[in-house]
This record gives C-alpha cells, structure tokens and sequence, in this order.
C-alpha cells in the first residue's frame, strides 16, 4: 500500500523523490498513519478474524466458516434491529445537521469578534455528563415531566402524552441533543471559508437569499456539511447507550445486539460479523449520503 | 435614473464617502475616476445594495433603493476581485444569473455562447474556476454581468487585468453593446484614457469627494481644479500675477506666456493677488529648425521618456519655477533630440486654463 | 506492591467498609473501577491485574470457569462460617468442586414494587400481575437476565431455578414474552426504576428493594409486595481472590475479613440499604432500622425466596440469548 | 450581510434547546431528594457536603479533565498534519491511510478497547491516564480530522507561497500563515476532541488502573439511586467552572485587546 | 543572472510554455509582455519556485533552481493576486518576511515604514487586510515583497490596480530602486508604456512562446512579427510586392508609399511574392493648410477618437486596403478636424518596416 520509490512523474521532471508532493504527504501523514496502525491493527485484525470464527462459551473454535454472516444477514431480529438503527440514525443526522445549520450560519456570519465565545457556548453542555443530560431529558419529557407538566398548566393537553418518553422519539431528540456541537462546528469551519463576495456575487446576480445559499453557500460549505452528517451518523448507529436508556421497548438497535455479543451473551464470533455487517452497510449508506448531497447541491445549480 | 442624494459611508470614524450627490441619466456612460482608496468600490456597492450608506439616499428609477436587496436592483456588478465561483466551470459561472430565468436549454447556451465570445473565452467554456490566469478570470467576471443584460452595469475595473489590446477590444464591444441595448454603464477605472475614450461623463472623486463631473472633453481641457487637472494627465503649473478679476474672467500676466485673460473656475477663492494656472503638456509644440508660431517660448531640454507612440520632453525654461513637461508625437523625431539642446516651444494661448487650489 | 488493588464497583472504595484493614495497614487499598460485571470480566480476561474483585453471584461461575479465580483458604476467612445460612445454602456459589471462591458480602431483594396512589395491593397479590394487561405501558423490569428469569421463574412456582427444565424455560420465557408488552422500560440501573416510578412514569416495577427505601425516603407514595403468593427474589455479591495480583495474601485476607466484619452491618443497612452477608452481624443491627430497610425478619423470607444461585452455564446462555430476543420483541 | 429578524430568534431557541436540559442539574442539585422529579421538594446543600467528601469521585473529575486535555491536544495534532497531508498532497495509499484514520467511528468500541488493553499489557505498560490518553486520541482522530479536513479544504495556496517566497520555511510557513488562518477549525477540532473525551466510557475503562475518569466513576454509582445527587452537584459545579472559565478567558482576550488598542492610539 | 532553458510546462495536454528560452542578466529590468493567458505568470512562478517546469531547466546565478524550494531562491515576487496574509495587519504584512531576519525591533520598524512609505501607505500600517481598497493591497502586496531587497524581484502585473499617476510615482520609485540597490527586475504587464518606459529588454510572449526579446525602442521600431507589432501599440499594416530579395534586405513596391528597401526581419519566408509591411499610426502626420513634404499620401477621415493627449484618425486612402490610423497630439487641433474632411499625411520612408507573419 505504502511502498516508497521514485514515481513516474518525478523521474520525469528530474526531481529527487524526497522533495515531491508525494514524500511530503507521506511524511506528513505517517506519525498519525504509524500511530493507528499501531493501535488500530490489532482491533481490525481481530474483528475480521473473529467474524469467521466461532465460540462455544469460553472457548474459540478457530476453523473457517460463514456461518456467522448466515445468521447475521438471515435472522430477522438482526435485519429488522439494522434497519431500525439505520433508520435513526438517518433521522438524527438530518433533524441534527439542518437545524444545526442555521446556527453554524448564524456564528459565522454574525458571530462577529466573538466566534470563539459562541463555539465555547455551544460546547459547554456537551462537558457535564452524558448520564446527567439523558436523565435532564428524562425528567423534561417524563409522565409528570416539564413538558407534560407544562402543556397540562397552560391546558393545551388534559392528560400527560405518552409518546415523549421511552419511544424512538425520545431517542432521536437526546441523540439530536447530544451531537448539536459536533454538527455546528464542521459546518461553522467550512462556512467562515467561504469568501464573501461570493455571495454578494450571487444577490448580484438576481439570487435572493434562499437561492444564493442554495446555489453558493450550501456547494462551498458541503465540507462540512458532509463531514457533519458522518460525525453524527456512524457513531449513531453504533450508539446503544442511548436506545437503552431513553428508548423503552423500542430502544434496541444494532449496536445494542453487537454489545450483548460481545458481552453478557459471549458470542464474540456473531458479534463481529455483526459488526462487520454493520460497518458495511452504514458506509455504503454514508456513501449515499454523500452522493445524494452532492447530486442535490448539483441539482439545485 | 441613479440618483444619489448627500450619502456618507463611514467605516469606524473613516469617512470613506463624503456626501456624494450625482445624477446619472438613464444610457448613460459614466466613469468614476479617483487614485487609490477615494471610496469609488464603495460607492459602487451602495448602488449595487452590498453596502448601505451611513446617510444619505439612493435612487434608482425614481424609487429609494435604501433597504433593497441587491437581488432586487436592476443593476448587476463586475467585482473588482472577480468572485468567480470556485465550484462552477467557466460556463456554469457565467450561466449563472440565467438560470433563474429559466430559459430553455438552448436559448441560454447560445446566451451564454454569446457572452463568452464578446470576452474572447468560448474556448475556455469548460475550464474550471482555478484553471484561469488572472485575465481569463477578469473576463469570466465580466462575461456574467454581460450576459444578464441588466438596466444598470457597475463596472469595478472591469478591464485592469488585461493588455491593451484586448483592452481596446473590450472597449468597444462594451461600446457597441451599451449603444445597441441601452444599459446604463457605470464604470470605475484607474486608467485615464479608458474614462476619457468610452465615457459620456467622468466624475472625479478625491478622498470621498466627488471634485469634478463633465464630459471627457471638458474635464480634460477645462478642469475645475488643479487636483484634477494632475489626476487625468499631465499638467504644467504656474503661478501668475492677477491683473483683473471679473465675475467670469480673470485677467493674468505669467512669466514666460505674457498677459491673457482666462475663465475663472467655480471655487476659485476671490481677493487673492497669486493664480495657479497651467498648460498640458501636449499644448506645447516643438518648433523644428525654421518653424515659427506667433506665440513661442525658448528653453533647453533637461531630460527625455520614450513611451513608443509618444516622447515625453522635460524643457527648462529660465524664469519659470518648474522645467515643462511636453509630450510629442515621435514622427518627426522627438525621441532623438539630445538631452542639453536648445528647443523653440510653440503655443496656443486657449490652451491656457486657470485652476482652483 | 505494598498495597492490594481491589477491583470493584464504585463508591464501594468507602472506607467504612472496611476500617480493619486500614488500622492495620495504616494505607486504603487501591481501587480500580468497573459499572458492569460483563465489562470488568473482559477486563480480566485480557489480562489485567488487580487482588479482589467484587462480582455477584451469577458471574461467579464463568469467572471461575474462566479461570480467573484464586481458591479461598476458608481458614483464614473469620466470617466464612456466619455467612447468613440462607445465602450460604446457594448451590455453587461459596464453594464448587471441593474449594472456597467466593466470600459474599453484600445482599438484597428484587421484590414486586408498585405506587400506592394507583395500584391496590390485592392487584399485584400473584407476580403475573406484571403480564396482566391492566398495566399495559405501565410496567418495569430489570435490564438484566437474572432479574428477569428469577421473575420469570417465581411466576410458572419454581423456586430453584438450577433445576429447570427445557419445558419450563420455555414456559418462563413464554411468561417474559407476555411481561414484554406491559413494559414501559427495562431499567438498567437504581437511578433509572425509582425516577420513573416517582416520576408516575410506571406503577410497577420488579425492583431491589433499595428502590422502595430510595422511593419512601422521598415521599413517594410507593411500596414493596414481598408476600405476593409466589415470593420474591433474592441477590448477592461478594468479593473472590484473583489470580495473579501483586499485593500479599495476608492483606488479601485482611480486607476480606475487614468487610465481612459485623461491625460493619449496621453501616450497610443504614447508609447503603443492603443487607450485610455475616449473619451475626445483621442480628446485632437495631431492629428499628432493619425494618425500615425492608430487612425485618431476616430469616422469614427465606422459604418465599428464589436464590439467584449459580446455574448451568448452558442454561445461562440460553437465558440470554432468549432474553435480547425477548427484549427486541421477537 | 442585513441581519434577518428570524435567525436570532431561531438561535435562542435553539441554545433554549441546549441549555434547557443542563439547567435542570443545578435546580435538582439543590433540591432535597433523591429522586429528580417535580415537584421539588425543598432547598439544602447537602448534595454537595456529601460531594465534598467523595474523594474518589472529585479526583475522577479531575482526571477526566486532565485527560480531556490531553486527548484534545494530541489529537488534534495529529490530525492537523494528517488532515493537512491528506488535502494538499497526493500520494499512494491516501485513501488506505484515510480508511484506517477513521477506522474508530466504525468499529465496536470494545474491541479496540479489548484489543488495546491486550496490546498494552503485552508491551507491558502500566495502566494508567496515560494509557487512557493514548487509547482516546486514537478514537478522537476521526472527529478531529473530519473537522480539520473541512478546515483545510480550499486553503488558499498562494498565501503559503506567499510565506515561503518571502524567505520563510515550509514548517515556519505552516505555522506563521497556515495555522493562523486554519484557526477556526482548530478550535473546533479541540472543543471536538475534548469533548468526545470527556464522555468517552469504555476506553477509559479498559485502560484505566487505578484512577478513574469521570465517566467510569459515575456508571459505577448510578447503581444507587441516593447517590444521584451529589452527580448533580458535580455536573452543576462543572457547568458553572466552565461558564466561570469562559467568561474569564474572554475578559482577558477584551483586556489586551483593549491594551493594543490603546498602544496603537499612542504609538 | 537568471537562465531559462527550454522550460515547458503541461497543465495536462495543455501547454502553458512551450520550450521557453531566456538569459536575463544580474541589475537587468526585465518585463514580460503577452496577452492574456500566454503564460507570463507561469513562467514568473516557475522562476519563483512555486511551479516546476515539466521540461527544461532555469539556472539561478548559475545553479540550476530545479528542486530548490521558493524560500532558498534569493527571489521574491508580487502576486497577481496580491496574496495579503488575511490575519495581520498592514504593518505585520510587510514585516512578515523581516521577521526571520531577526533585526532589532527599531529596526525592523524602519525598515517597514519605508516600504510603506515607498508605496505611499504609511498611514494605514494598522489596518486590518481585509479593511483595504485593490489598490491599497496590492501595493501591501508589493511593498512586502520590496522590504526583502531580494536579488531577483518578480513582479506579476503589480501596478495594474493603481491610478495612472500614482503608477507612475510606483514606476519611478521601482527604478530609482532598481538603480540603487541593483536589484534584477523580471516585470510581467499589461501595459505597453509602462514595459517601454521602464525596462532594459521586454520579452513579447504568445501563446506559451517567446516571440521577440529586444530593447523597448527596437521592439517597438523594429518589431519581427506582425503579431509583435500590433500587440505592442497600433500598426497600420499592408500588402506590398517584392520587388527584390537579398540576404538581408527587402525590396518592395507598395500601392500608395511608393518603392522602398527595407530590412528582413529574420524567420521571413523566403521566395513569397507579397510581404507585410506597417507603418505606426504617430508616424504618419497631419499636413495643415500649406504644409508640404517630401513623401504625403491624400485621403478622408472616416473617423476620430479623443483622448486627451492625442487624437486617433481613422483615414480612408483610396487604394489602400484598410484605412490607416493617424495618431496626432492635439496641439492643432487634430480633435476639431471633422468626420469627412479630406487630409493630407506626411510619412518619412524609414517608418515603414517589413513583418514577418
Ligand atoms: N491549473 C491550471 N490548469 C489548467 N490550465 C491552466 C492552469 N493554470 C493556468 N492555466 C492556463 O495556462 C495558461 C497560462 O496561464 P498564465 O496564468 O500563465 O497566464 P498569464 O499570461 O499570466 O495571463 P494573464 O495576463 O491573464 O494573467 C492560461 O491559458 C491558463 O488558462
Ligand atoms: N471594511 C473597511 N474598514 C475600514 N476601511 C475600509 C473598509 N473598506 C474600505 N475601507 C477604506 O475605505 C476607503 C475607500 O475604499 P474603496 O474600496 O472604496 O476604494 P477604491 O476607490 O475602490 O480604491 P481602489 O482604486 O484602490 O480600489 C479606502 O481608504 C479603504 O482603505
Ligand atoms: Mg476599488
Ligand atoms: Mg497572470
């Protein structure tokens, strides 16, 4: 993958290797690069291994086989708790990422000489526990909870809604919750980029402000935007901490599953195909994503 | 069709613009011309809505365009940095403005098609933003204010970053193009012979202040002060005694030109004894070996520029506080006489013009 | 090392716990800390390294079997011989195929709780209230396997739970299954049961008992059903020696026998509302308090209980695999 | 750029919508039960009497903050150069090298935690904050890189020529022009990092000895509902030194602002 | 000083240079001349470091620069794009480059203000970038790089955005500069005057070749070629016979100039039987009331352009092909002659000059 040696284009233009572009981004990239190779190798190595092994207990039997992709890919339980999973974390990427958008908008544009402050502001309720925010949620959209509480003193409702709590929705709102800032701070770097007469040039050239963001803004800041969708999506599905604790009876995902595997259910073989599963799908899902945003961004131009 | 009223733009305590007031008529050419930093961008993006005047008021077609959008403006702009799209190909850029036209798909190439010909770029069409040079990008810039056909074009040296040619090309397709659909121009440059050659009227600004608005003609020949006179071109100035003073004239007795009576220009300060006047450079004629004129100074030449079409001679005559400046068309061989000659200057007394401070 | 590493929950570091042996010692031990049984056993496996652990009983066999575990020297153990006789009647769990593991030190109850206000106690009289449609929506369980099986268990009337049949598992779970669409949500942890039982976000709950205390404490009207006519369910945890770890086995021994030590028992009871595992110990507690934690006849609730005893480890798995099916609603 | 009406108003919703659930800590932290319902029912500080004497939840406190710290750092250096070497160079196996980068977003965190933890015991390191470092930067690199690659993307070139052109090394450059401008995104990418960290539980668990991180303290004590509290307590504390911070930071940042400004009006 | 030798450079299958070769000398001022997208900033930025040529080698003070990075080249250059660090200020941009010096505070404080002093910006050094006219930064931009007193200065189009007057004062300061310090100057342009009234040699480029390297007064008298000729100012040009070949000269018989010997410009293809010649519009002169000459051609305006100085006269001579462009001052009153009137042209045979194509 890394092999070095002069290339083709260098001998050409008689230029030692070690000053070319290609040198100077290996070396750039290789403490980082050697760095997780080191650490992640290892994690890989075994989670590809194991996935065409199988476990009896507490013992590994180490001869090959694809029985575990059978079950993952076959069993109804494992197809309906992906789908279930891919379908909230889609759901929390986009509700994160366009109402994040606005904000990260707003900080850039607006932030003036106090972007720093704006950033650490949005940060700040990320650095109490993650325990902490799910149990605030849990108190806010509780039986006799704020909202309920709320919405019966001022009569809109007679008796407390059900349908906060322990539901998909209450997932997708503490998830929402919890990754606000790590969608508003890629989408806020790739905006404070953006040259501004680029946008004046749009007004100029009869765009109102919906379609010179549409058409300028949102292209130039598809970066971040992209960026902001994966950092929030990928882990989201990997996230059972969440379902467990807010989800109820709906609250089983994936990840969930691959956690029990690895865990109390001792299977770490069907685990890791089931992460393997998951990994895969959840990219080619990203890669869709991604493809669908530009087409979307080419479209709208 | 642009009214602008006693606007003042302010950055912090800068005054960037100082109550400027100009009419512009409709299908009108007009420059804004001003050394560096006199505020002409600024004033160019309050017409276009980018930048909202600290006071004053803005009048397009009869209606205050204070609080318009720029989207909303009849006008479209030639950015002074370009602001190509870095996302969009040539074409895509210059497409741009038309797409919310929604024309068909044809209608809008041969658009497209034909702005990018009045640039000199159809070649270039699918080049992407940052495979331009600095000309090419000039052009796309201009190609996509072109192409929208706009009742106002603001042009914010639109023409700087190419040679002359192309320069002079883009010049009368400009022209042309203002001529046959009757855009009103505004235009900024920093090149004299550009606002003089393409415009109906110039307006000269100095540190926010607009110091003179007249015809290319009456600008160069009759500036009001002697700021403008240096500004567009070359000027000899002189102090002269004042003889007499009228409402209108003003009579004068100079050092080597003799006595000649001159119109006084508004703002000229009353009850003074001194004059500045002054004479450009290409008012002075060489007058070769017999050649005789009925008004002619004599001098010697202290130093010589060659500029091809033109010699510029610098001639000193005694009794005068600064060497002459004359500029001579290189065919009779201007560009040869030696430094240290003798010289003959001839001179027409019109070509005399009395200046405010 | 000349101090022992204890690898156990957190807050149990509380040096009340044990006195004697920083008496003697003049040093706390060092504590390192684990939230999940399951996690601190992966810990284990991969090699770390510490001198006690504190797992509960149903992970003392895997452990075992895992060969993490050091065999006890009961000698050495002064309370070996008053743990309380019903914990120490458990199949497998102090001792297994001839040698001492396991010391227990701390126990409770999962035990039927419900609010007052809502629920009348001659509902919830059998534990197949929790599978009455009446508590549609309304219902929590333990997100863990031994709670859910011990209930699962007492409803079908059996009370060894080692003993169980194929027919019986599926009877059991068939039971779960039914709990499953009453469920509102499986708690994971304290915290989580009594907010939502105070919060009215349940009525009933199959609960430790420190719940209720939690509950009661608070003024919310809620309370516990220990006699309910299949009884109860009865937990406990403990410290085991494992291999390899760096400190001496005589501060081993002297921590082990530091927690274990009576004196200790009132403290549990009244700042932590479990019970004490040394029998002599719970005895000399003011009854006054015993009561008030739900700890009144020690001895009474023995013959309605289920001891969450070791089982088969085959069974085990199978419990659990059926349990994610249960809670994913297949 | 006119500001519009709604975009304000939109954004205090939405800081409404952060702030709303973080609020409620300090109200139950003061409020005397266990239990964290409404209504409240009544005013002590015991919460944090009894915070004030767990040691070993203070010092986990302090530890996740230390390693907080720590990973943002390390990790947002690394991910500067490998963000940078990625968008401004081409080589062979970038994409491999990416893939493997942003390898921890995919995979189950416990095995690299399981797997880690074997490594660093095979090598025989002590398990320590330093290990917890170590395992944590590599699981902050993709965010952090995510963000800095949005940051890097589109930097305008010719400013470090520029640099490089007036004398100035490629390291010097990177520092004197392309940091600076990147700035942003560095903020971002530590805030990211720190962040993420400061939640993070299984890595911290797994290559943690004997001293805590936050996180792994507080799974451990929610088995007991009537320590709830004093977490509370803790968050609200936490909350209120990060705001106490922030506003610190930024009078000293107007301090010296204002002392240029006065510098330049009389130089 | 600096050696270029058959660089060529590939943007894919486009060639932006196509085998370049030059020998700029130490103390020379050297400008680049070309139209828009020939490949001056190419070939700039090759000499600067930032590009490597994809064949052929340059050679700085004798070692070949090929693989030396931009930082150890004893070069520096002004952007076309100005290239203002976006994150200082006025003064920390210029002092930007100093800073590795390591000069004592004051110092470097001199050194600064005299930079901005040179382009007439001391007053700004506070400012932020992004607080500045085009103006402003490009002379920032080139203020920065003359602070460095490099050998070699590579300036791409560094005035094109300042005012003719104040260009001017850039102008004389760079070769006041130039003189005393010595500096290498390697100018690329768009202005004809200022490449003719500023440098040693002048390279005219096209299309990614160098088509003539000579001294402004022979580039503009002599040009080789007719494209050469007509970038460089305007030429009248037309078809004349060939009468008579030598090695070195050019006899031809023309329609209206009469018969005339003139050099052959080198790579004129032989054995042809018309050729190109041209004469520049300043060379022909209007002939008033009774003037007479020895060589004078009739014709009509057609047309006419002011501008200021001088005045264009598009004159229609019966027999020739195209009208011919006169170039007068207007000293006379070349700018009052009307459209339609007849005229006569005084032309001196040694102003006509044969072009290869
Ligand atoms: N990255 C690139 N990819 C492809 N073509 C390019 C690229 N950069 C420049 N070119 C092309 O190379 C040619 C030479 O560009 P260069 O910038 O040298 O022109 P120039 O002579 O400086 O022109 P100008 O006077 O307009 O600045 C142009 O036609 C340009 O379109
Ligand atoms: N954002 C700003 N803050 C402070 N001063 C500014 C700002 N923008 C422009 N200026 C100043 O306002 C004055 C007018 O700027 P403007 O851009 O209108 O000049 P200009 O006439 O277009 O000059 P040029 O010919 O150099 O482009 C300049 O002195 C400039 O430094
Ligand atoms: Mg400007
Ligand atoms: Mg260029």
């Amino acid at each position: 993958m890394l092999q070095d040696g002069p290339s083709k284009s260098a001998h050409r233009t008689g230029r030692r290797w070690r000053d070319s572009d290609e040198a100077t981004g290996l070396a750039l990239i290789s403490p980082t690069l050697l760095y997780a190779l080191a650490l992640l190798f290892l994690p890989v190595l075994i989670v590809i291994a194991y996935s065409f092994w199988t476990q009896d207990y507490l013992t590994i039997d180490h001869t090959f086989t694809l029985e575990n992709y059978r079950i993952a890919l076959t069993e109804p339980i494992y197809r309906d708790l992906l789908a279930r999973s891919l379908v909230i974390a889609l759901v929390v990427s986009l509700v994160t990422v366009v109402f994040s958008y606005p904000v990260a908008w707003f900080i850039s544009f607006h932030g003036g000489v106090h972007k720093n402050l704006w950033l650490f502001l949005i940060t700040v309720p990320c650095w109490t526990s993650y325990l902490l925010r799910v149990m605030s949620w849990k108190v806010i959209l509780g039986y006799q909870g704020v909202l309920n509480t709320g919405l019966m003193s001022t009569g809109i409702i007679e008796t407390p809604i059900t349908s906060l709590l322990y539901n998909s929705n209450a997932v997708v709102i503490t998830l929402v919750h919890s990754w606000a800032a790590f969608a508003i701070l890629p989408i806020f770097v790739s905006l404070e980029k953006i040259d501004r007469s680029l946008i004046e040039a749009a007004h100029d050239l009869g765009d109102n402000k919906v379609m010179s963001f549409l058409r300028v803004t949102l292209p130039l800041s598809l970066p971040g935007v992209i960026s902001a969708f994966l950092i929030v999506m990928i882990p989201t599905v990997g996230d059972y901490v969440t379902p467990k604790l807010v989800g109820g009876k709906d609250g089983v995902m994936i990840a969930t599953a691959i956690q029990a595997q690895f865990g109390k259910a001792a299977n770490w073989p069907l685990g890791a195909a089931l992460s393997v599963t998951t990994m895969v799908v959840v990219s080619a899902m990203a890669g869709l994503v991604v493809l669908a945003l530009k087409l979307f961004v080419r479209w709208i131009r | 069709m642009i009214e602008i009223k006693a606007v003042s733009r302010f950055y912090g305590i800068y005054k960037a613009l100082d109550s400027v007031t100009l009419d512009i008529a409709a299908g009108e050419f007009f420059s804004l011309l001003g050394p560096s930093g006199c505020g002409k961008t600024t004033l160019l993006r309050s017409i276009a809505g980018f930048d909202t005047p600290t006071s004053g008021d803005i009048r397009i077609d009869g209606q205050s365009a204070i609080g318009v959008p720029p989207n909303r403006r009849p006008t479209n702009m030639v950015f002074q940095n370009y602001a190509i799209f870095p996302h969009l190909n040539v074409a895509e850029n210059v497409a741009y403005g038309l797409k919310r036209l929604k024309l068909d798909a044809q209608d809008e190439r041969r658009r497209v098609g034909d702005a990018l010909d009045q640039v000199r770029l159809s070649t270039l069409g699918k080049r992407g933003a940052h495979e331009l040079s600095g000309g090419q990008r000039q052009r796309v810039a201009l190609a996509r204010a072109l192409v929208m056909r706009p009742k106002v074009l603001l042009l914010d040296e639109p023409l700087s970053a190419l040679d002359k040619k192309l320069r002079e090309e883009m010049q009368v397709e400009l022209r042309s193009l203002q001529k046959a659909v009757g855009i009103t121009f505004v235009l900024v440059t920093h090149d004299q012979y550009e606002a003089l050659a393409m415009s109906d009227r110039i307006a000269v600004m100095f540190g926010g202040r607009i110091a003179q608005v007249a015809t290319p003609k009456e600008i160069y020949q009759r500036p009001l002060t002697r700021a403008v006179a240096d500004f567009l071109g070359g000027m000899n100035f002189m102090k002269a005694r004042i003889t007499g003073e009228t409402a209108t004239d003003l009579s004068v007795e100079t050092q080597r030109f003799g006595a000649v009576t001159l119109t006084k220009p508004p703002g000229f300060t009353c009850g003074t004894s001194e004059a500045t006047i002054g004479i450009r450079p290409e008012r002075l004629r060489v007058l070769w070996d017999d050649d005789t004129a009925p008004h002619a100074i004599e001098g010697h030449v202290v130093d010589r520029h060659y500029f091809g079409e033109i010699t510029h001679l610098i001639v000193n005559v005694p009794g005068l506080d600064a060497p002459l400046s004359v500029s001579e068309t290189n065919n009779f061989g201007a560009d040869d006489i030696p430094v240290g000659a003798p010289i003959r200057l001839a001179y027409d007394p019109d070509a005399l013009v009395a200046l405010a401070d | 090392a000349d101090t022992i590493t204890v690898f156990d929950w957190a807050g149990y570091e509380d040096p009340a716990f044990h006195p004697a042996y920083v008496a003697k010692h003049g040093t706390e031990p060092e504590f390192s800390f684990f939230g999940d049984e399951e996690e601190a056993f992966q810990k284990l496996r991969s090699g770390f390294k510490a001198d006690l652990a504190h797992p509960c009983s149903q992970s003392i066999a895997k452990w075992r079997e895992a060969g993490l575990l050091e065999p006890l020297d009961t000698a050495k153990l002064t309370a070996w011989n008053d743990i309380l006789p019903g914990i120490a009647g458990m199949k497998d769990l102090m001792t297994a195929e001839g040698k001492a593991w396991f010391l227990p030190f701390e126990w409770g109850n999962t035990v039927l709780t419900y609010r007052t206000d809502t629920v009348k106690p001659e509902d919830v009289a059998s534990l197949r209230a929790f599978a009455d449609p009446k508590f549609k929506d309304r219902v929590s369980i333990g997100d863990n396997v031994d709670d859910a099986y011990a209930l699962a268990s007492l409803a079908i009337g059996l009370k060894d739970w080692t003993t169980m049949t194929e027919a019986q598992f599926a009877e059991a779970s068939a039971f779960l299954r039914d709990v499953h669409k009453n469920v509102r949500l499986y708690w994971t942890d304290n915290t989580d049961v009594s907010q939502a039982m105070a919060s009215g976000e349940i009525d009933l709950a199959w609960a430790w008992n420190e719940t209720v205390t939690t509950l009661q404490k608070d003024g919310v009207p809620a309370a516990i059903k220990k006699d309910t006519k299949e009884g109860l369910s009865t937990w406990v945890c403990g410290y085991v020696r494992l291999k390899g770890g760096e400190g001496t086995e005589a501060q081993d021994y002297d921590f082990l026998n530091a927690v274990t030590d009576p004196a200790i028992s009132t403290y549990l009871v009244d700042a932590w509302g479990y019970g004490h595992a040394n029998g002599k110990g719970m005895a000399a507690v003011d009854a006054k308090l015993l009561a008030e934690k739900g700890y009144a006849d020690v001895d009474a609730f023995v013959d309605n209980t289920l001891f969450q005893a070791p089982m088969p480890t085959q069974m085990r798995q199978k419990m659990i695999a059926e349990f994610e099916k249960i809670k994913a609603g297949y | 750029m006119r500001k519009s009406r709604w975009l304000p108003i939109y954004v205090t919703v939405y800081l409404g919508f952060l702030y709303l659930p973080i609020l409620l800590l300090p109200i139950f932290s003061f409020n005397n039960a266990a239990s964290t319902t409404f209504p409240l029912a009544g005013f002590t500080t015991k919460w944090y009497a009894a915070l004030w004497g767990n040691g070993a939840m203070l010092d986990a406190a302090r530890n996740s903050l230390f390693v907080g710290l720590c990973v943002a750092i390390l990790s947002t250096g690394h991910a500067i150069c490998a963000a940078r070497a990625i968008t401004r160079y081409r080589f062979r196996g970038q994409r491999a090298a990416t893939g493997l980068i942003m390898a921890p977003l995919f995979l189950p965190e416990i095995i690299v935690a399981v797997s880690l933890l074997m490594i660093v015991l095979q090598i025989g390191i002590e398990l320590s904050l330093a290990t917890v470092i170590l395992g944590q930067t590599v699981f902050c690199l993709p965010y952090a890189m995510s963000v800095l690659i949005s940051g890097f993307e589109g930097f305008d070139r010719s400013l470090e020529e520029a640099s490089m052109d007036l004398g100035e090394t490629a390291l010097g450059t990177f520092r004197r022009v392309t940091l600076p401008v990147v700035a942003p995104a560095i903020v971002s990418s530590l805030l990211v990092s720190f962040t993420i960290s400061l939640d993070e539980f299984i890595l911290a668990f797994f290559l943690s000895g004997t001293e805590p991180t936050l996180p792994v303290y507080i799974w451990g004590q929610l088995r007991f509902a009537a320590k709830l509290p004093s977490v509370l307590a803790l968050g609200s504390l936490m909350l209120v030194l990060s705001i106490l911070l922030i506003t610190i930071a930024e009078f000293l940042r107007r301090r010296s602002q204002r002392r240029i400004q006065g510098r330049l009006a009389n130089g």
